[in-house]
């Protein structure tokens, strides 16, 4: 039991919002492109130049907001040179979402050398996190152990968190929400009456950059406070497979990311276990992996169901059949 | 489909891309420029490191042969709608496979190189096998599964290499291989060696095979125009199945030649990236294998080069990087855009 | 005069190809003017020329008078024109209402207000007689339904000059009359209507005015009470075209296909085939009538073992045919020409020989022992080409640059020379011009000549009537009747095919 | 003049820093000609890398550090005998070459000693519970950071047999989100202090003592400012001394020789330094006991042994 204890506890759940987050983040990002028919697989690389301006940023004006803004813009700057390529000149999406990430990863550490004169990693130096938001009354009402479920957490946990309602409502209700859909499900449509196909993948793939932007930031602002070269370590990628599973649907993403998050959390606890560390790290994805497999598992056709449920209105529609012209009663 | 190999389409495409290197180059020169670089004396170096002398050449293919084999790997998923992005991880089991034969086995020479190959080949087929599966069966995505299947190839390979056949004393590597199970070498003075022609021969081979053979045509098909191939009474779920595990076995294969090949052992982390760099190249390539050939090559003379660049000039490694994405960028636009009237971005390949 | 829409020296090329050559048009304002050519005559191309589709090379376009450069659809609606095009652009994923207001979505503090869309839309389809629910989702409604949204769109936008690219090739006669009914109440209106069709007998019926294409030329604008059916036929085609009943002899009478109590689903899981029985013999064309989406494309799906029979049973040469594969059926004898003919029918990116390969890829001369001979299948293809009249410069054509009733003709040439002697034919003519409808009829009759069974289904009563042996009659999966080929009533068929059983309706009465 | 080359691929990573740090000192003060090289992550490129640098014969020394590279660089060196290499970080078989032997698991047996004894303290201590455990954050499981390990865990069970070692790994050296993730986790399993051996991941264990207001040890480098009151001390191993010095008597005229050069406590390749604020805290009877132990080590009255 007591073993269960250390396994499952507030701290889990805790750990899984941490985890969740920046995959959240730029997986919500690229719900606009996924929605927008294109395929990004540049996330990770808008994410990792995000996490680079943003320390700059915070480290030149003193505050993490202006690093904020700074990381995000840098991520945008990507996401325009992206939309550029792919849309105005049709650029194959794959190749230029890997050669934006090849790109991201040189130049990070390039211009770390040059401003810094180090290469590995920015610690220190002066740069400023984002704050950590203390919900006020939180302790009072749930106590200060289950306080930290929701209270303690940097800005961007909680954007993350409240944008997969927000996205919904977007989809579902705003003018541009509809059209990224249409241009992704059948630009035809959206073409003939005069909406500009360019135009809303561009402002898809800027909307993308910007939530890249933020998980950035999030990365070396809020969940640590420093920039390592290829800090992003794969969350983009890991967001790309949660896209194409989800569709981009926010709910979907938000579940994938947390099943994802969960198994993170989760496996990193199994380590004291004694486990291989390999075998163990390999969980999450093996999870994710299974997850895919298992839904797509109860989407096949159910061959027996179907069997019976045509049985049964075969029987029931009987009755109705125009007489007895038909040889019934060779049914099984 | 055939209409790419046009002259006039291939004129247009030469023009387009020169433009592009053109485009690449020049921002590279800015941005070595801002490192206090001569421009000429870089691309002299690149130049030279890539084609300087045989022993440079040699390194080139070297360099080549891995990008070759697992772009040729995404060829055949691409021609049979298939996406693997998995070939990263079909290389990294395929070169444990195949090390684990070379060090575990000892067999006479010709047959061990070949039972070795055998097995990463095997290697990277059963791996891509239960996401090829699903695919077909269940309609998992495959792009999800392979990417994931990535992750968990490298760690269970690290797995094995560290925790059940490290090298007494070594870093994370299995025990060398057995002489009998390296690839032959093509010259003495390089480690370039047969790899490359298998992996020349296989993209001639595959490129003939979609050209000229009923299966090929039944698997371009299945890859354009699923239904298509479905009402013409072509299994679609076998095409599928079969173009999926040929690209793993490639996948696998390409691992299997650079461990018999190069490094004549496993080692933890051995070729990252490479499943990538197929990849881009194939993709480059617009899925021909023959184009690939070409594309692979310029991507190891880029690495081949830069390797002496960071040597003979203050360049460093990330600058090369950014070179290198930037021309990647430039190459893959389609600068002399044609069709202005419709605008309805058509995408390539779905997802 | 009031002329709505004028064009002048419109000229269209695709690369060397012209397909429209100096078109002058003039449509005046409150009448219905029909355009007519045969496939890829440039009708198509033309339409979407005014509707800033494509940008044309040379000419100039002026509506209500004023010219105009028409560089998207945006402006062309601006100025009161729509559009319904040959294939469809709804987005299944929305609702009715969403897909009319796409583009001009009524919205209430930023927010899309989907009740007002839903009111709205509904007043309309009332205000215009096209009934639909607006609130329901797009994906797998029927393409009658589908058609009356694609006008409720154009409606909604206030189009005054409304474009219609064969709007009842996909209909039922009598949708085909309810689309007419309304076309004419807004010509009632002042609007005007550009339509497009192959039908001779609608054009003859609903339009004041006609325009003839022929090679991306202007034959001739005439009124319609100047002209006769047969001289459009001429103008058109060049010759004579009949549309008789097709003599014939008795087949064979040898039963080929068999089918029992056959059931089957729908995309959507929903029964679409009930207790389907049916036979076919050598020498006999036994036709399926019906309004389209009553199960007809899944019985034909089932068939060619596209789709899996929940139950029953289809003998085949006295095999059963079901839970094989789709290969299978056909090596014992299967040829299908699909409905759907763009997503079935042919790869649009590959080109005609390697289209005309599909299904004959391992058969001598066209491979041997697993190698293509292209030469051999281009030289085929060729030959093939010219005995279906098919338009194109040549068996390296990729098939999506053909005109939709040549793409039609491949897929005949090739089901018709694939030497199965069971043909499943699903709407053969749906969108082919007059010449190629004759053409394609007599190729029919000549597979039925040749003692091949032939179970053809078709949505255009006159066509049954001129080829079938036996009609059979379907409404929501059921065969309701069985009617004799030569003694064919249309009452009593739109009476089955409207759900009504004319010895209950006889009885009653 | 003096030219030196230095080639790696993991001059970014906490001991290739301190390894650069020690070549610009040198740099400095010798005025000598310096080329880093990094090699990346790609084996296939090792073997050229290193060829391109012998065969200029332009360079005096050329420092190694990594053992992925030792294969290319055997067969590079047997190529090029006069070129002189010196493999840093342990001794390889051949003799022609210099190496630069560092004790980590020294300088980790002092680190775990002093945790273990801290931690013994309990809760009458700031910051630390009545858990009786301890951590430790790996990069990747490989020997090096095995050997780190061992070392740590025998000075713990010398100090203090009853605290208890959670160790675990990150699987990489660049993921500092995925560090402080693990040090969390480790933390809220009860254990007060945590050693990092993980290089930037590291960092993020340190930041996570931050915000957990637990005890971290820093590796490598002082890291001590990474979590100002939160750091108990750093495990320095000293690159930086070791390039310096071999420079230093190549400079000298001294020209290096082949053999192998130990750096261990007694010659302060490695020794853990505390952290000023923290150290003010810690009971004298801990400091003490602490500098006995190292002089038993150095005099070899402990040995310590080597993971394998
Ligand atoms: N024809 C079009 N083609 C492409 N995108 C369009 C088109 N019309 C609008 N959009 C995009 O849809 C979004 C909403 O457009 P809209 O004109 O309603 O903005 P708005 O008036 O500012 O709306 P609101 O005031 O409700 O925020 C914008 O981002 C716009 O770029
Ligand atoms: N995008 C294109 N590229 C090349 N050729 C084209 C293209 N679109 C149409 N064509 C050619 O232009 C000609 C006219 O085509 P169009 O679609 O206008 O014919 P249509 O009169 O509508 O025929 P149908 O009655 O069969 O629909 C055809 O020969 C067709 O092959
Ligand atoms: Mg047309
Ligand atoms: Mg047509």
């Amino acid at each position: 039991m007591e073993i269960l204890a250390t396994f499952f506890n507030v701290g889990l759940v805790v750990a899984t919002i941490r985890t969740t987050t920046p995959i959240l983040l730029v997986a919500l990002g690229g719900s606009f492109t996924t929605k927008a028919g294109i395929f990004n697989i540049g996330l990770e690389g808008q994410m990792l130049i995000a996490a680079f301006f943003a320390v700059i940023g915070s480290i030149w004006t003193g505050s993490s907001f202006g690093g904020l803004l700074i990381g995000v813009a840098a991520a945008l700057a990507f996401a325009l040179v992206y939309a550029v390529l792919v849309v105005s000149f049709r650029a194959n999406e794959v190749v230029v979402g890997l050669a934006l990430n090849i790109l991201a990863g040189g130049m990070t550490i390039s211009l770390m050398k040059a401003i810094f004169g180090t290469r590995g990693s920015v610690v220190g130096r002066g740069i400023v996190g984002l704050p950590k938001v203390q919900l006020p009354g939180a302790r009072d009402i749930l106590g200060p152990s289950y306080a930290q479920l929701i209270s303690g957490y940097t800005p961007l946990v909680y954007v993350a968190f409240l944008s997969v309602p927000l996205l919904v409502l977007f989809y579902a209700r705003t003018r541009l929400g509809l059209y990224l859909r249409v241009v992704g499900e059948k630009p035809e449509a959206a073409e003939t009456l005069g909406i500009s196909i360019a135009r809303v993948r561009y402002i898809a793939s800027l909307l993308c950059g910007l939530f890249a932007g933020l998980a950035g930031a999030h990365m070396s602002l809020g969940y640590i406070t420093m920039f390592t070269e290829n800090m992003s370590s794969g969350r983009g990628f890991m967001a790309v497979a949660i896209l194409i599973f989800s569709a981009g649907d926010p709910l979907k993403v938000l579940l994938g990311c947390l099943l994802f998050g969960f198994a993170d959390a989760f496996s990193l606890r199994l380590q004291i276990l004694n486990f291989p560390s390999y075998l163990i790290l390999a969980v999450p994805y093996a999870v994710a992996l299974l997850a895919l497999f298992a839904l797509s598992w109860r989407t096949r056709p159910k061959l027996i169901r179907e069997t019976l449920e045509t049985m049964r209105n075969a029987l029931a529609e009987k009755p109705q059949d125009s007489g007895g012209k038909l040889p019934a009663d060779n049914r099984p | 489909m055939i209409s790419s190999l046009l002259p006039r389409n291939l004129r247009r495409t030469l023009a387009g891309q020169l433009l592009a290197l053109a485009i690449a180059l020049a921002l590279g020169a800015v941005v070595i420029l801002m490192i206090d670089e001569n421009p000429l004396r870089v691309f002299a170096t690149l130049m030279r490191g890539a084609f300087g002398d045989s022993e440079k050449i040699a390194g080139t293919l070297l360099q080549t042969t891995p990008i070759l084999i697992c772009g040729v790997a995404a060829c055949i998923g691409l021609r049979g709608g298939m996406f693997n992005v998995g070939i990263e991880g079909q290389l990294f089991l395929g070169g444990f496979a195949a090390a684990w034969v070379g060090f575990s086995f000892a067999l006479p020479p010709v047959l061990h190189v070949l039972v070795a190959v055998a097995a990463a080949v095997a290697a990277g087929a059963a791996w891509v096998s239960v996401p090829a599966y699903f695919r077909v069966r269940f309609g998992a995505n495959e792009v999800v599964s392979t990417i994931l299947a990535n992750y968990v190839a490298v760690l269970l390979t690290s797995y094995f290499t560290i925790f059940l056949f490290k090298r007494p004393g070594g870093w994370s590597e299995t025990p060398p291989i057995l002489p009998s199970a390296y690839l032959p070498e093509l010259f003495s003075f390089s480690r370039l060696n047969i790899g490359l022609l298998i992996g020349l021969a296989l993209a001639v081979a595959t490129a003939l095979f979609f050209r000229f053979t009923t299966t090929g045509y039944a698997v371009t098909m299945v890859g354009s125009a699923p239904k298509f191939a479905d009402y013409g009474g072509i299994n679609v779920r076998r095409a599928g199945f079969g173009v999926l595990l040929a690209s793993g076995a490639v996948g696998g294969l390409a691992g299997g030649v650079e461990t018999l090949g190069v490094h004549h052992r496993f080692m933890e982390g051995f070729a990252p990236g490479f499943g990538f760099d197929g990849l881009i190249a194939a993709l480059l390539a617009n899925g021909s294998p023959i184009g690939t050939i070409f594309t692979a090559l310029f991507f190891g003379a880029l690495r081949a080069g830069s390797l002496l660049l960071e040597v003979d000039t203050t360049a460093s490694r990330e600058i090369i990087t950014v070179i290198q994405a930037l021309i990647i960028l430039a190459v893959s636009a389609d600068l002399l855009l044609r069709r202005k009237g419709d605008r309805t971005g058509g995408r390539r390949w779905k997802f | 005069m009031d002329i709505a829409v004028q064009l002048q020296g419109i000229t269209k090329r695709f690369d060397a190809f012209t397909a429209n050559d100096r078109i002058d048009l003039s449509v005046r304002r409150g009448e219905i003017h029909a355009i007519i050519g045969e496939n890829g005559a440039g009708k198509t191309t033309l339409m979407n020329v005014l509707f800033g589709l494509l940008q044309p090379d040379e000419g100039t376009i002026s509506v209500n008078g004023k010219p105009l450069v028409v560089t998207s659809p945006a402006v062309a609606i601006a100025e009161g024109l729509g559009m319904v095009h040959q294939h469809f652009k709804l987005v299944p994923s929305l609702t009715v209402a969403d897909n009319i207001f796409l583009g001009m979505e009524i919205r209430k503090r930023g927010l899309i207000d989907r009740k007002a869309q839903i009111e709205q839309a509904r007043t309309l389809s009332r205000k215009f007689g096209l009934n639909v629910d607006p609130a329901e989702r797009v994906a797998g409604l029927s393409v009658g339904i589908e058609q009356r949204i694609e006008i409720l769109k154009v409606l909604a936008r206030n189009a005054r000059i409304i474009i219609l690219d064969e709007p009842t090739a996909v209909l039922t006669p009598q949708e085909s009359r309810d689309l007419f009914a309304t076309l004419r109440s807004f010509v009632e209106d002042g609007m005007t209507v550009i339509f497009i069709s192959h039908h001779l007998e609608e054009v003859m019926a609903v339009s004041d005015t006609i325009t003839v294409l022929r090679d991306g030329r202007v034959v001739a604008t005439r009124g319609k009470s100047e002209l006769s059916k047969r001289e459009l036929v001429r103008m058109m085609v060049g010759r004579d075209v009949s549309f008789d009943r097709r003599p014939r002899s008795p087949g064979s009478g040898r039963a080929v296909l068999s089918v029992s109590d056959l059931w089957a689903r729908d995309d959507r899981r929903l029964p679409a085939l009930k207790a389907v029985n049916l036979s076919v013999s050598a020498g006999e064309i036994v036709g399926i009538a019906g309004v389209a989406g009553n199960g007809q494309t899944e019985l034909a799906e089932v068939l060619s073992g596209l789709r899996p029979a929940s139950h029953g049973s289809a003998l085949l040469h006295g095999k059963e045919l079901l839970e094989h594969s789709p290969a299978e059926i056909r090596a014992r004898g299967l040829a299908h020409v699909p409905g759907d003919r763009l997503a079935r029918g042919v790869d649009g990116n590959a080109t005609l020989s390697a289209n005309m390969l599909m299904g004959r890829q391992r058969k001598q001369p066209y491979s041997r022992r697993g190698l293509i001979d292209w030469r051999a299948v281009d030289r085929e293809t060729k030959a093939l080409m010219q005995r279906f009249d098919i338009r194109a410069r040549g068996p390296r054509d990729l098939a999506s640059s053909l005109s939709g009733g040549n793409i039609q003709k491949v897929v005949l040439a090739r089901e018709f020379t694939a030497g199965g002697d069971f043909l499943l034919i699903d709407q053969p003519t749906r969108g082919v011009d007059i010449g190629a409808q004759e053409a394609i009829h007599s190729e029919i009759m000549r597979q039925r000549a040749d003692d091949k069974a032939i179970l053809l289904i078709s949505t255009q009563l006159d066509e049954l009537a001129a080829l079938a042996d036996r009609i059979l009659v379907m409404f929501e999966g059921r065969i309701m009747g069985e009617i004799d080929g030569a003694a064919m009533d249309e009452e009593s068929i739109g009476l089955m095919m409207a759900g009504i059983d004319p010895v209950a309706a006889a009885e009653v009465q | 003049k003096v030219h030196v080359a230095a080639i790696s691929g993991y001059f970014a990573q906490g001991f290739g820093v301190s390894i650069v740090n020690g070549l610009n000192k040198a740099k400095d003060d010798f005025g000598i000609d310096l080329k880093l090289v990094d090699t990346g992550n790609r084996s296939l490129d090792y073997e050229e890398q290193f060829a391109n640098l012998a065969k200029s014969g332009e360079y005096d020394l050329i420092f190694v550090m990594g053992w992925e590279l030792v294969d290319a660089l055997q067969k590079v060196s047997a190529q090029y005998p006069n070129q002189r290499f010196i493999f840093i970080d342990g001794v390889l078989d051949s003799k022609s070459m210099i190496y630069a032997n560092f004790a980590e698991e020294q300088g980790s047996f002092i680190a775990g000693a002093l945790a273990g004894m801290v931690e013994d303290l309990g809760p009458s201590f700031d910051k630390i519970g009545s858990g009786k455990a301890i951590g430790f954050v790996g990069g990747r499981d490989i020997p090096v950071i095995r050997n780190f390990l061992g070392g740590y865990e025998q000075g713990v069970k010398y100090a203090a047999p009853d605290v208890k070692v959670n160790a675990v790994f990150a699987g990489t050296f660049d993921d500092p989100a995925k560090g402080s993730e693990l040090a969390q986790t480790l933390y809220g399993q009860g254990a007060d202090i945590v050693y990092n051996v993980a290089g930037p991941t590291g960092e993020g264990v340190m930041q996570a003592s931050a915000a957990a207001d637990k005890y971290s040890l820093g590796v490598d480098i002082d890291m001590c400012s990474s979590a100002p009151g939160n750091v108990l001390a750093s495990m320095l191993k000293r690159g930086d001394v070791a390039v310096y010095s071999i420079i230093k008597d190549e400079v000298q005229g001294k020209k290096v020789q082949p053999g192998a050069r130990t750096f261990d406590l007694a010659s302060g390749g490695v020794e853990v330094k505390l952290c000023d604020d923290v150290a003010a805290k810690l009971p004298q009877a801990i400091k003490d006991k602490l500098e006995t132990l190292r002089q038993d080590v150095i005099a070899g009255k402990i040995t310590i042994a080597k993971a394998k």
